[in-house]
């Protein structure tokens, strides 16, 4: 019944924006360079292909400009959609992307059978999941507890717990507090009495888990927490630490280095971890990484990937 | 955001402000007329034969609706039925939720500006021997025309104004600049953005306001070249109706 | 196909209390939804609700005199309006993040989300405000006035009493908007219903999630609803003389 | 010819607008519906163009059965006049005028002439043509309405209350135009209104109808006045009846008085001498009567000043040589002198007659009538 509605509705709309004619692709945001698609043999790749992402991958460092840069890779155009959300992940499976700026902890890329390329040059930096504080919150007892956190969590772990909040659609809260009893994180303590904490999350699923595993772990040493999820995105939350209407929230190290410093290099995790201790603005400070990462990478589907012999980014340099 | 406004290279761009502002037109376009087309003859049909008023009462239910909440659902819904490039799967949701947005206000005036025509007018036509198509063309629809105007002007500002959200499902129009900026950190492109927007409305509005001028009879709009005789101006012009408010969404 | 560094067999969670459960995605799973996330709903709605009511009643308090001015001094009405009808047109997500720069408030204070409703409120408004008293038939002003009441009088004993009725469908019109528009604010991290769709959109990954989505549609729907018998009740109190004729 | 052939309009809810009415309104007259309100006056006249279906019986338009014509066919032959005139707002005076002609599909040009013409015919000056409706006066607008319902030359029309939304200068105008264009076309008219006085003054024939749609009584006026079928019609005719239906009875040659008139200009010495009574009547120099003048307070001859318009008594009023006795009887009573003020075809005075004399003459008719009927005005002697 439901089905049959939907396929009516599609049927019918479809019809109309035919007649539209060609509005259907005012919305893509048209070619990103003026190498692809030359005459001849020389199309490489990634010229017949289509790359979706976040607003701000089409002009970061290591998005758009870092694939050119660093692997000579061109996108036939790119597809402005969300930060490796379902915009991006339905478009890769439905066809209307062919390549995705995707975080690798998705349970989506197992479930979907999707190709994540190899970054054999290293342009997408560590991103190990932090808690990134303020400073006057961040007590001894705080740190311990979550720093006793970070040492438990690993990339694994993450992704499994991400396939219960995102596949299972099980309660985030829930999720943390398993997890937390599973490690022996949940005993009573007192580390962090008399801290009383604003927690945060961006508004995906994986940050509002760690957010409440954050948040169980502090209550459990005594701490009053208040949370704040699902709060757009960097450039929202990042003022609302600073003006203390949130005192923690989850965060990964590279993006993380990147906003506070454009220019940065550093790759590896230790690198990133070091330079951004540096960069790190007062009030903020970063705690201990976790050895959890999740990072950008460039997905493609297993027919992309079968068809044009993909298991690096380089490959898309190739000429196909 | 005077400066981004000022760079030549933010408006011939691929994805520019011509571009977007030329993709924010045609999603604008595309919701009204699909929803004259459907409010228009619907409204005259309803304030003519004085049935089926309660379908006014659904459409202005339909405002209630969030629109943020019907993009998402509708996208939810649609992404799995839709397969291969191209922006239908992004295009249906955002032009559906235009279209709910355009209706309520020009159905509802619609109405209204036909059961506004003077009943002896009505009757005269009728009287005249018109048929019920000629009443309704000849007759109703001219002298309905300023309250259609009213309701077209604010289902035309609210379109435009909510076409913005069609960045938030991928897809062009001013809103990216809004999305983009605030995403990237770049104010003064959100800002810029937002502004084109209003202005966009503004200027839509004023060329609506000409169209008016021009397609609603003097005799209605009681705007007369000279002033006669005002002393036995019978019933003093035509009424002045306070036009239908409009409803922003989003 | 693993992600370079993921290598290890899933992990085995003693905990996961429902796993291998069908979860119910389809819309009608929005009950059990509300009843696993009550106390967050709940909390949502009342957010919901004061940043739905508060900005109108703000803005039909700035919009009274307003609306006066415009009606008063004639020339002041096109100006008054066309600013109004400026304001109106500014996308609201770009008013929302934009109000701490204007206001110098915090980023995640709902006053932000508060004041932009309010200012669209303002908008929507004035023009009502000033058609309504235009609405006033002229006879009755003119009556007032021989009777020997002052303007003011004239104002608060005739006038703005009789306009009621075109400002209360105006001030319908603003608190049903608001509700769909305070969704928006949901985006911003600012608590209210909205958080629902964001949820339900990050959870709808492949397959649609429905139960956040149109438990957050049917709230929002019932909220507009109530927000609206309220005003169509206020009206009624405020204009008895209409029920006396049985209007409505 | 309109014949209703026991007509009756029941509505959904029982209520009964029009029960069993046969009438006829003959061709070339105009037949005057009246009654007061809910007597189905209205519901009967937009039963002939079917603006209402009629639950029963027939309508016959000359020997066509009206049911059997398409509505829109039917009514664009017949013409139709309202109360508000009902024109449409959003076009010009002579678009109105030619709706119907251009339903018909008759060559604009000629339609826009034949308008311009009836606009002449019905008091409207050409240079209204391209006026809207807002524009104009009440009695304009309706004057609009009537050229409108006549620009197809259609040889019926309808009028439902067309002089009633303006006021009694101006309707008393209207009326009269009226008759004098009905002199010249000769339409078959079926007019309605809840003005008895309109509908003596206006009918061939007046149908008075009760409330639930009964004809109460279908006579001329005179007849309606000197004997109204039964209380209901005697009680809405109204007071001063006998009065009026002087209206409708010839004076005859009354007896005149030669009057001493003096002139505009004359000398007041002169008038004095002229006084009859204490009046005397002052004309111009054609000897149209202007007005009365008081002698008995006139300064002297000598004074040297002259009979001025200022000096006038207005209140009397003129009665033609074929005057109605109603007519010629407020002619002496109106007069301050109790002269009554009789003149010809061209306004000259042709002398005076008392209310007396015009009593006189009333009683002289009612004993020689041979019952109540009394022809109607224009018909003659009736001694």
């Amino acid at each position: 019944m439901k089905k049959a509605l939907t396929s009516a509705l599609v049927a019918a709309c479809a019809t109309v924006l035919a007649a539209c004619g060609s509005s259907g692709s005012s919305g893509s945001n048209g070619l990103s360079g003026g190498s692809s698609a030359s005459a001849g043999g020389g199309a490489t790749v990634a010229s017949k292909l289509v790359l979706g992402g976040s607003p701000e991958f089409k002009t970061r460092t290591d998005g758009v400009p870092g694939l050119q840069r660093v692997y000579g890779v061109t996108f036939g155009s790119y597809k402005t959609l969300d930060a490796g959300g379902p915009l991006t992940i339905n478009a890769l499976k439905n066809g209307q992307i062919d390549a995705g700026d995707i975080f690798t902890t998705d349970p989506s890329i197992p479930a979907n059978g999707f190709v994540v390329l190899q970054d054999p040059k290293n342009l997408y930096a560590a991103q190990n999941v932090l808690p990134l504080i303020n400073k006057a919150k961040a007590t001894p007892g705080v740190s311990s507890t979550l720093n006793a956190v970070s040492a438990k969590l690993d990339t694994n772990t993450l992704a499994q717990l991400d396939v219960h909040v995102i596949t299972d659609k099980q309660d985030p809260d829930a999720v943390a507090k398993g997890w937390l009893a599973s490690v022996g994180l949940n005993k009573t303590g007192t580390a962090a009495q008399g801290a009383s904490i604003k927690i945060g999350s961006a508004n995906f699923q994986e940050s509002v888990l760690l957010a409440e595993i954050y948040a169980e772990a502090l209550r459990a040493q005594g701490a009053n927490i208040t949370t704040r999820l699902n709060i757009g995105s960097r450039e929202t939350y990042i003022p609302g630490l600073k003006d203390g209407s949130i005192d923690l929230i989850p965060e990964y190290s590279g993006v993380l280095l990147q906003f506070f410093d454009p220019k940065a290099t550093a790759v590896s995790s230790a690198d990133v971890y070091a330079a951004l201790q540096k960069a790190v603005p007062a009030p903020l400070t970063v705690l201990d990484q976790s050895s959890a990462e999740d990072k950008d990478a460039i997905v493609v589907t297993k027919t992309t990937a079968d068809k044009y012999h993909l298991t690096s980014i380089a490959d898309l340099a190739k000429n196909g | 955001m005077i400066q981004w406004l000022n760079d030549p290279g933010n408006w011939t761009a691929q994805g520019g402000i011509f571009d977007q502002l030329w993709a924010h037109l045609q999603y604008a376009l595309i919701a009204l007329v699909v929803a004259i087309v459907l409010a228009l003859p619907l409204g005259l049909l309803i304030g003519h034969t004085g049935r089926g008023r309660w379908l006014v009462t659904v459409a202005n239910a339909v405002r209630s609706l969030p629109v943020l909440g019907l993009l998402i659902l509708l996208y939810v819904m649609l992404a799995p039925h839709i397969h291969g490039r191209g922006d239908t799967v992004y295009l249906l949701p955002t032009e559906i939720v235009l279209i709910l947005l355009a209706v309520p206000p020009l159905l509802a005036s619609t109405v209204a500006g036909v059961e506004n025509v003077d009943p002896a007018v009505r009757d005269a036509a009728a009287g005249m021997g018109m048929r019920g198509g000629q009443v309704v063309r000849k007759v109703e629809l001219p002298n309905a025309l300023p309250l259609v105007f009213s309701g077209l002007r604010s289902a035309t500002l609210q379109v435009i104004a909510t076409a913005t959200v069609a960045a938030y499902l991928g897809l062009g129009g001013l809103g990216r600049f809004v999305y983009d900026g605030q995403a990237s950190q770049n104010f003064a492109e959100r800002n810029a953005g937002a502004l084109l927007v209003a202005l966009l409305a503004v200027v839509a509005d004023l060329l609506l306001a000409v169209a008016q001028r021009y397609t609603v009879s003097r005799g209605v709009s009681g705007r007369f070249s000279s002033r006669p005789d005002a002393s036995t101006s019978a019933e003093g012009g035509p009424p002045e109706l306070p036009a239908p408010p409009a409803t922003h969404t989003a | 196909m693993t992600p370079p560094g993921l290598t290890a067999p899933p992990v085995l969670l003693h905990h996961a209390p429902t796993a291998g459960l069908a979860v119910d995605s389809s819309p009608g799973g929005m009950f059990s939804y509300f009843s696993d996330h009550r106390d967050e709903v709940l909390n949502w709605l009342g957010y919901h609700a004061w940043l739905s009511a508060v900005p109108v009643l703000a803005g039909l308090l700035i919009a009274l005199p307003l609306g006066w001015l415009a009606r008063r001094y004639r020339w002041t009405y096109p100006p008054l309006v066309t600013a109004a009808g400026v304001l109106y047109t500014i996308p609201s997500i770009a008013l929302f993040v934009a109000m701490p720069e204007l206001i110098g408030t915090q980023i995640l204070d709902p006053i932000n989300v508060a004041v932009a409703l309010t200012v669209y409120t303002v908008a929507l408004l004035v023009r009502v405000v000033a058609d309504g008293l235009a609405a006033v038939p002229e006879d009755v002003a003119q009556a007032a006035t021989a009777m020997g009441l002052t303007r003011r009088q004239r104002l608060l004993k005739v006038e703005l009493p009789l306009a009621v009725p075109v400002i209360a469908a105006g001030v319908r019109v603003a608190v049903v908007a608001n509700v769909s528009l305070v969704a928006v604010a949901g985006t911003i991290g600012v608590p209210n219903l909205g958080q629902l769709f964001t949820t339900g959109f990050q959870l709808s990954v492949g397959n649609p999630y429905y139960p956040p989505i149109t438990l957050g549609i049917v709230l929002c729907v019932l909220l507009a609803l109530v927000l609206d018998l309220l005003v169509v009740g206020a009206t009624r109190l405020v204009t008895p003389w209409r029920r006396a004729v049985g209007g409505s | 010819m309109i014949r209703f052939e026991s007509v009756s309009k029941k509505y959904p809810d029982g209520t009964l607008a029009v029960d069993e009415l046969d009438l006829v309104a003959p061709s070339g007259r105009i037949t005057v519906l009246v009654g007061p309100s809910g007597c189905g006056k209205t519901t009967s006249l937009r039963m002939i163009n079917r603006m209402i279906e009629p639950t029963d019986g027939r309508i016959w338009l000359d020997d066509r059965d009206t049911a059997s014509v398409p509505t829109h066919e039917l009514r664009r032959g017949i013409g139709y006049v309202i109360q508000h005139a009902g024109l449409f707002p959003h076009r010009t005076v002579v678009d109105n005028i030619t709706t119907v002609p251009e339903l018909l599909g008759q060559d604009k040009k000629r339609a826009r002439a034949r308008a311009m013409e009836l606009m002449e015919r019905v008091g409207l000056p050409a240079q209204l043509a391209k006026r809207y409706p807002a524009q104009l006066s009440g009695g304009q607008q309706q004057r609009v309405g009537v050229a409108r319902a006549l620009a197809a030359d259609p040889p019926v029309m309808l009028m439902d209350e067309p002089f009633s939304a303006v006021d009694p200068v101006v309707r008393a105008q209207l009326q009269n135009e009226f008759l004098r264009l009905q002199g010249e076309l000769g339409k078959t008219i079926v007019f309605v209104t809840h003005d008895i006085d309109e509908a003596i003054k206006l009918g061939d024939q007046v149908a008075v109808l009760r409330v639930g749609g009964h004809l109460a009584q279908l006579a001329s006026p005179a007849d309606l006045l000197a004997a109204p079928a039964d209380t209901f019609v005697a009680e809405f005719v109204g007071r001063d009846r006998g009065y009026r239906a002087l209206g409708f009875a010839g004076a005859g040659r009354l007896p005149l008085h030669h009057e001493h008139s003096v002139a505009l200009g004359s000398g007041l010495g002169e008038a004095r001498e002229a006084g009859v009574d204490g009046w005397v009547l002052v004309t111009d120099a054609e000897e149209r009567p202007q007005g009365w003048l008081r002698t008995d307070r006139l300064a002297d001859a000598a004074s040297g000043e002259t009979v001025v318009q200022e000096q006038l008594n207005l209140g009397g009023t003129l009665a033609s040589e074929n005057a109605t006795l109603r007519e010629a009887l407020d002619s002496a009573l109106s007069s301050p002198s109790g002269r009554g003020v009789i003149v010809d075809g061209s306004g000259l005075l042709l002398g005076t007659v008392t209310a007396s004399e015009v009593l006189a003459r009333i009683e002289q008719q009612r004993v020689a009538a041979d019952g109540p009927s009394v022809r109607r005005t224009g018909a003659g002697e009736a001694s």
